[in-house]
């Protein structure tokens, strides 16, 4: 059975529990068992990042080399998170310098960081690790004719010379699940645009304008819910949806990768935290069919 | 076929795709044709020019035994020597084949009237029916070629193209007005390319070409005289220091005149600085291990270039051209001198690195952080020279930014003219010139190193801006078509030359002071003398034969029955040719 | 724009050349397909990549490194995957906040989200309320995130000499 | 011009007084006759049913506006009748050993399952073919018969039969009068000996479909110039109607995208192709020839009019015309799913305004490549290729038009890219460098 170390992040155990409580409900359903991963730090990216790209490599670096220490790759579920551990391995592989340097300061916990370990955001697991047949072998409760349309999240899948997940400007993985699964995935315009949420501390006024648009697009092709892979992003994209001038039924439900899998496998609202979402996906939910599977 | 068989007339209407049928009628104007006398057979086809067009023509001419073939299509330019030689497989004789322009003529400029271009075009067609009643056979001529070839000017693409042509078998002689040979290539002293100077770079080439056996050089010289006809020219070379006159006959010409770097008095305080110099006059200073200012010798730390200086200006006569060569060579010469110098701004209009390897250049520049800035090209920068200082104002349009920049010394990306002396040139070769003041080629697409005179070809910037390579590769072009009219021996001529009936000759003069080409004497040999046409020399412009009073010069394949069976054709529709 | 006048100069993109991140800002051709990409610029006047490039090239370091712009990407790297020239205006803008940084310039949002994570070893301490330790354990989640508070201070005095708060 | 071409001597014999000339295009023709007019023979081997290469396809050429057709089809009638020119169409340059001066070449000549000695060019049999697929000379938006002429002037002027599509019902066999057509007919290989060779692969258009964010593929209404080419000429699949592929609407507001697959350091074409800015300009132009009302605009990183007369050309697209250029390259095209109109997003630099423009036809102008089959042949003569597959010159500046093989020489764009006048020119060029190597032996 393959196992990794699930990387939270931040952001996700405190906002948005119900992704994480998903992931490893769904994955051990698909035969991936995931380890509590702690000890661990912030992993820097955006704010650190900025501010000190060397310090950012020294947290990603000891966040690698702890997984090292365990024999374990790591698995991230928030965009950002899996961005940047992923970019703090590639500038430790090729920068020795900077490994030497990342290293010392590593050395009295007794961590080393060698380059043999992984960094795997949820969709290369679900595509590489489980695969599409086994995807949809798996499905016990169909989903029909609801239409979804899939958000990637830019760190997930950019730059893709580092990340390496899938085509930056016309990615799959989400949307050959949804349709594992029984959905519809459509297109829509932009739909690699970034959803705003990065800009959201910076200013709140451009990141909802941002995030407006993409639930203008997706509402114009009639999709019935978005489907996220990133913590940011699905609560930005919920977030914006709430507010007074905003008409309840006409939200667009945002609901996580896991979440919609979970529900197909006949895993309980509860323990996928359906009720938590700030959007209810009802709708969506409606269109399961009891007892058809692939 | 004897001259008195009656015409049989063959009409031809093409519709070249959408060109022609697009806007005229052509079925109308098949149909009416074949209503007018002498007309046996009229058809319309796609293309006419395409090899089932010209079958059609060989076989219609034997089932229809036509002696006259009438085709409406394009101008003759385009595609005269097609039909003739189509008729002349069909066994006519090719002046038995009259083309009508539909094409440039009519449908082209009257796009927009298709009633009124189908009426003109029916105008015409009927026209040239009536004249082709009265077309005769004439024979063909033909005439010896030299086998040797005059170059005119030894810079890069008179050296190579002097070199080719010898190096194939044939006599060459070179002429170059100043003392060295090499051109502006080999004034290069640095900035060049492979990093090598223009004189290393030549080198080879101009060994060569000094001991082939086959070139004769003619250094401090210049083609005073140039007369004739394809293969058989006179050149006169003098000397110009003593003098002395040479003839020659040759064969065939290339011109390699090459450009002029525009010297930009009035652009950009050109002049009012020793510090403000050309591209060219950057190129040619001394090489040292540091650049110095020319005003006090001091070394150069700060430098700009500004791009397309007498180049690219609308309705400008000879500058509205792009010089082409500019954007790499300046590309380069920053890449070369960055390293010394502690700031480089590029002012461009707009940056064209088209060439191969020329973006790697472009990239090399901008990666030594020379710094490009772009200007908008209805606002060019403002340069002063206060006390000896440059100063240059200008709007970076990139950054939306006014800039200050007050550099050791500017550089000015010049155009490449016409040399001064090009229209004298022009004149004594009988070549036409293009608006940027370079020549014509006889075909802008697919004959850009012929020209409209037979024998006369020409190559490298003599024919366009364009860059040391790419003059190169024309020497070796235009040394082919010289190389093809030698390797043949002989060429045929038009026939359509002016005759004098000497019964009917006063020999008033007229006509010979009425010849542009010189082509009309006097044959003393009968008594009394009357005027007499050298063939050779005569381009059977027919001025001649319209001066004439006594009418007595006959413009053959334009005699006047010919002449007036159109006019009758157009004036009286309905009547019957005799 | 008011039409002050600037005397370019390339130090300023060496600076930023030398910063991680920036080194390939000589390769901007100014081609504006970053802008034509950027979903800030979008919906924001003021945000130009490509403008914002130029002006580093013609060397404007004040201006630059005072203004805001360089925080305003999201560093989505629509730009990156798109320039023509391999080029990355977002990993340049971070060369940029760096330089920034070490100057003093850092937006408060920038600064406390830093300190928080230098302080806490991660940066949703004090939002991790009893309410979500409920919410974590209805969902059968562990309510100890076991966050580590220790590196951060090595990483501290490595590289923020005592912290930024300016 | 006066004169005409006089009765052409006889081959001279040399040791080897023969030429092989790689590739049929505008550059490969001049190259064959040039070398032919000298008296030497000449095999001008092509892949494709017709000489003629791409400059066939083209409907009209900048800068003069000149029918692409029109003065191409003198140059191929030359070709096919030059006594000293041998043309072997639909074949393919397999192997290639020896020397200069004694070349041995494998030729594969593939059936054509028409007999080119007898077939006319009647096209009776094209009539009858009840076969319909797309057409390749069309770039795949017209269609031909199973047995077809790519285009009216194809030279030769025979019959061509893809047994892909043949269904073999002799409908063709029956109506031919002269017996031309053999459905059974089988590839041959000829060996030739040569003593130059011409390399004139010329180049194949970059794929499109590379940037997902145009739409190329995805969207009907996006189309590639060559594909516009076709549309726009008289000869093409519309009859030379400017019209949309996804409802036949005439295109009133047209936008053209420059640099695609060209400068684009990682697509893996770093440099400039030197022909998309002034055919892109020709096509605009063309666009208002055929509609003056028509909106037209032109998205480009910088205009390189650069050829004699191509900046006069461009000035008059702006002045006269009425092109709109617009300075920035695009970031993305999209479909707006009511009307099939596309929304492209660019940075207007000059006037600092993000701009979202919408089209109802967007032409992408793709940039050049060089030929797979140049790869191949490379091998075979061992000349060293550049990073991006075109062939290297021995010496740019002295010998511009000589591989690194003696007796083996390159024109047109096999070098690089180039526009038809600078391709005549390396023609001719070779032409003067391939004959003086056939009288000394390679030994200049």
């Amino acid at each position: 059975m393959r196992e990794y170390l699930l990387y939270l992040g931040c952001t996700t155990p405190v906002r948005l529990p119900s992704y994480e409580a998903a992931t490893k409900a769904v994955l051990s359903k698909l035969g991936i068992r995931l380890l509590d991963f702690k000890d661990v730090t912030c992993c820097g990216a955006q704010y650190i990042e900025s501010i000190s790209p060397r310090a950012h490599i020294g947290l990603g670096g000891r966040i690698l080399a702890l997984a090292e220490s365990q024999g374990k790759d790591v698995l991230a579920i928030c965009g950002a998170c899996s961005g940047s551990l992923k970019h703090s391995k590639h500038i430790l592989d090729k920068d020795k310098g900077m490994r030497r340097e990342v290293n010392s300061m590593l050395r009295e916990e007794g961590l080393k960081y060698t380059g043999n370990v992984q960094v795997k955001h949820l969709l290369q697991v679900l595509r590489d690790d489980i695969g599409y047949e086994h995807i949809r072998k798996a499905v016990t409760r169909r989903y029909s004719g609801v239409r979804l349309a899939a958000h990637y999240g830019c760190h997930v899948t950019r730059p893709y010379d580092i990340v390496k997940v899938d085509d930056p400007e016309n990615p799959r993985v989400i949307d050959e699940i949804i349709e594992c699964i029984g959905a519809t995935a459509v297109d829509y315009p932009d739909k690699t645009r970034c959803c705003g949420g990065p800009l959201l501390a910076m200013d709140e006024e451009l990141a909802a304008l941002i995030g407006a648009d993409k639930i203008k697009n997706v509402r114009g092709v009639g999709a019935e819910g978005i489907v996220t892979a990133c913590v940011f992003c699905d609560i930005h994209l919920s977030q914006i949806q709430i507010g007074d001038d905003e008409v309840p039924e006409s939200r667009v439900p945002i609901i996580t990768l896991p979440q919609l899998m979970g529900l197909a496998y006949g895993i309980d609202k509860e323990s996928l935290g359906i009720n938590l979402n700030r959007i209810s996906p009802e709708g969506i939910l409606g269109t399961l069919q009891e007892g058809v599977g692939q | 076929m004897s001259q008195e068989e009656a015409p049989r007339i063959g009409v031809f209407v093409c519709h070249c795709g959408h060109n022609i049928a697009g806007v005229v009628d052509v079925e109308k104007v098949a149909k009416l044709a074949s209503s007018l006398p002498h007309v046996v057979y009229t058809t319309h086809e796609m293309f006419m020019c395409a090899d089932a067009g010209q079958q059609l023509i060989r076989s219609m001419v034997a089932e229809h035994a036509l002696n006259r073939v009438v085709i409406a299509s394009c101008s003759p330019r385009m595609h005269e020597p097609t039909f003739r030689k189509a008729v002349e497989e069909a066994g006519l004789n090719r002046y038995l084949f009259e083309q009508v322009n539909l094409r440039e003529h009519v449908s082209w400029c009257h796009m927009r009237e298709p009633e009124a271009a189908t009426e003109k075009a029916i105008d015409l067609v009927r026209m040239s029916v009536a004249r082709a009643a009265h077309l005769e056979s004439l024979p063909i001529e033909t005439v010896k070629v030299t086998p040797m070839a005059l170059v005119v000017g030894a810079g890069i693409t008179g050296l190579r193209a002097a070199l080719d042509i010898a190096d194939r078998g044939f006599e060459v002689l070179l002429v170059e007005k100043s003392p060295q040979l090499g051109g502006h290539v080999a004034k290069w002293t640095h900035l060049f390319p492979t990093g090598e100077s223009g004189a290393e770079l030549l080198a080879p080439l101009i060994r060569r070409v000094k001991s082939h056996t086959r070139i004769q050089i003619m250094r401090n010289s210049e083609v005073v005289e140039f007369e004739g006809f394809i293969g058989n020219f006179k050149a006169t070379v003098q000397d110009r220091k003593d003098g002395v006159q040479r003839e020659f006959d040759v064969g065939t010409a290339i011109i390699a005149t090459g450009f002029e770097s525009f010297k930009p008095f009035g652009y950009y305080s050109y002049g009012e600085s020793p510090d403000i110099v050309t591209l060219a006059e950057l190129q040619e200073m001394p090489p040292r291990p540091e650049l110095l200012r020319p005003s006090n010798s001091q070394p150069v730390n700060t430098m700009a270039f500004i791009g397309c200086v007498g180049s690219r200006e609308p309705s400008k006569k000879g500058h509205e051209h792009c010089s082409r060569h500019c954007c790499f060579a300046t590309a380069k010469a920053a890449s070369d001198l960055k390293d010394g110098l502690e700031e480089i701004v590029m002012l461009y209009k707009s940056l064209r690195t088209y060439g191969k390897h020329h973006e790697d250049i472009h990239r090399l520049a901008r990666e030594k952080h020379v710094i490009y800035s772009r200007f908008p090209a209805d606002e060019i920068p403002i340069v002063e020279v206060v006390d000896d200082k440059i100063r240059i104002e200008w709007t970076d349009i990139l950054a939306n930014k006014r800039l200050i920049f007050q550099p050791d010394m500017l550089v000015l990306a010049s155009a490449m003219v016409a040399p001064s002396d090009t229209e004298t040139v022009a004149k004594m070769f009988g070549l036409t010139r293009s608006s940027d003041g370079f020549f014509s080629p006889e075909h802008i697409k697919l004959a850009p190193l012929t020209t409209h005179v037979a024998g006369i070809m020409i190559a490298g910037t003599s024919q366009a801006a364009k860059n040391a390579v790419e003059s190169s590769i024309d020497a070796s072009g235009a040394a082919a078509k010289a190389a093809v009219l030698m390797a043949r021996g002989e060429v045929e001529i038009e026939s359509t030359l002016s005759e004098v009936n000497p019964e009917l000759c006063s020999l008033c003069h007229t006509c010979i002071t009425s010849c542009p080409y010189g082509a009309i004497g006097i044959d003393e040999s009968r008594d009394p003398p009357v005027a007499c046409v050298t063939k050779a020399k005569c381009h059977g412009c027919g001025t001649c034969a319209a001066a004439c009073a006594s009418g007595a010069i006959i413009m053959k394949h334009s005699t006047d029955n010919q002449i007036g069976a159109m006019l009758e054709a157009y004036l009286c529709p309905v009547q019957e040719t005799m | 724009m008011g039409m002050s006048t600037h005397a370019p100069t390339s130090d300023f993109a060496k600076e930023i050349a030398r910063a991680p991140g920036g080194e390939a800002i000589y390769k901007c051709v100014q081609c504006g397909i970053c802008t034509a990409s950027c979903v800030v610029a979008s919906v924001s006047e003021k945000y130009r990549p490509r403008e914002l490039i130029q002006r580093i090239l013609i060397g404007m370091r004040e201006e630059v490194l005072t203004s805001v712009l360089p925080w305003l990407c999201v560093t989505c790297r629509m730009c990156t995957e798109r320039c023509q020239e391999d080029v990355s205006p977002a990993d340049i803008f971070h060369a940029v906040r760096y330089v920034a940084a070490r100057e003093g310039h850092i937006p408060s949002v920038f600064s406390h989200a830093v300190d928080l994570v230098l302080q806490d070893g991660w940066m949703l301490e004090s939002g991790y309320s009893d309410f979500i330790e409920d919410e974590r354990d209805d969902l059968g989640l562990h309510t100890d995130l076991g966050w580590n508070n220790q590196f951060v201070r090595r990483i501290k005095e490595k590289y923020f000499e005592g912290g930024l708060t300016q | 011009m006066i004169a005409k071409p006089g009765g052409r001597k006889g081959s001279i014999s040399t040791s080897s007084d023969t030429a092989l000339v790689i590739g049929g295009g505008v550059a490969g023709m001049q190259a064959a006759l040039d070398i032919a007019d000298q008296g030497f023979k000449v095999y001008l081997v092509e892949t494709t049913p017709s000489i003629g290469g791409k400059m066939a396809m083209l409907d009209k050429t900048f800068p003069t506006l000149d029918c692409s057709a029109c003065i191409l089809t003198p140059r191929l009638s030359e070709v096919s009748h030059h006594p000293n020119i041998t043309i072997l169409s639909y074949s393919n340059v397999e192997k290639i050993t020896g020397r200069v001066g004694n070349f041995r070449v494998r030729v594969l000549r593939r059936a054509r399952c028409v007999h080119e000695e007898r077939c006319s060019g009647c096209g009776n049999c094209i009539d009858v073919c009840p076969v319909e697929v797309p057409n390749e000379f069309d770039q795949m938006i017209g269609f031909r018969k199973a047995i077809y002429m790519p285009f009216p002037q194809a030279t030769p002027n025979v019959c061509t039969v893809d047994m892909g599509s043949c269904i073999q019902c002799d409908r063709c066999i029956r109506v031919c009068e002269r017996d031309a057509i053999d459905l059974n007919m089988k590839d041959k290989i000829l060996r030739l000996s040569v003593g130059v060779i011409v390399v004139a692969t010329g180049y194949r258009l970059f794929d499109v479909s590379a940037y997902p964010r145009l739409g190329y593929g995805k969207y009907m209404n996006v189309i590639h110039a060559l594909e516009y080419e076709r549309l726009i000429n008289a000869a093409g699949p519309t009859q030379g109607h400017l019209i949309r592929l996804s409802d036949a609407k005439v295109p009133q507001n047209i936008g053209f995208i420059q640099c695609v697959g060209a400068r684009d350091v990682s697509k893996g074409v770093p440099y400039c192709s030197r022909v998309c800015c002034m055919y892109g300009i020709k096509n605009a132009v063309m666009a208002k020839e055929h509609n003056p009302n028509t909106e037209v605009t032109i998205y480009y990183a910088d205009i390189r009019a650069f050829g004699k007369g191509y900046e006069e050309f461009y000035h008059m697209a702006e002045t006269r015309f009425g092109v709109n250029f617009v300075r920035g390259r695009v970031g993305r095209v999209l479909e707006n799913p009511e009307n099939c109109n596309l929304i492209v997003s660019v940075e207007d630099i000059a006037h600092h305004e993000l701009l979202e423009v919408e089209h109802d036809l967007v032409v992408l102008s793709p940039g050049l490549q060089p030929p797979r089959s140049l790869e191949h042949i490379a091998h075979q003569l061992h000349f060293e290729v550049d990073d991006e597959g075109y062939v290297e010159v021995q010496n740019t500046f002295l010998n511009p038009v000589d591989t690194t093989i003696p007796g083996v020489f390159v024109c047109g764009c096999a070098e690089g890219p180039k526009d038809i006048p600078d391709s005549v020119s390396t023609g001719s060029a070779v032409a003067m460098r391939a004959a003086i190597a056939l009288l000394h032996g390679g030994a200049k």
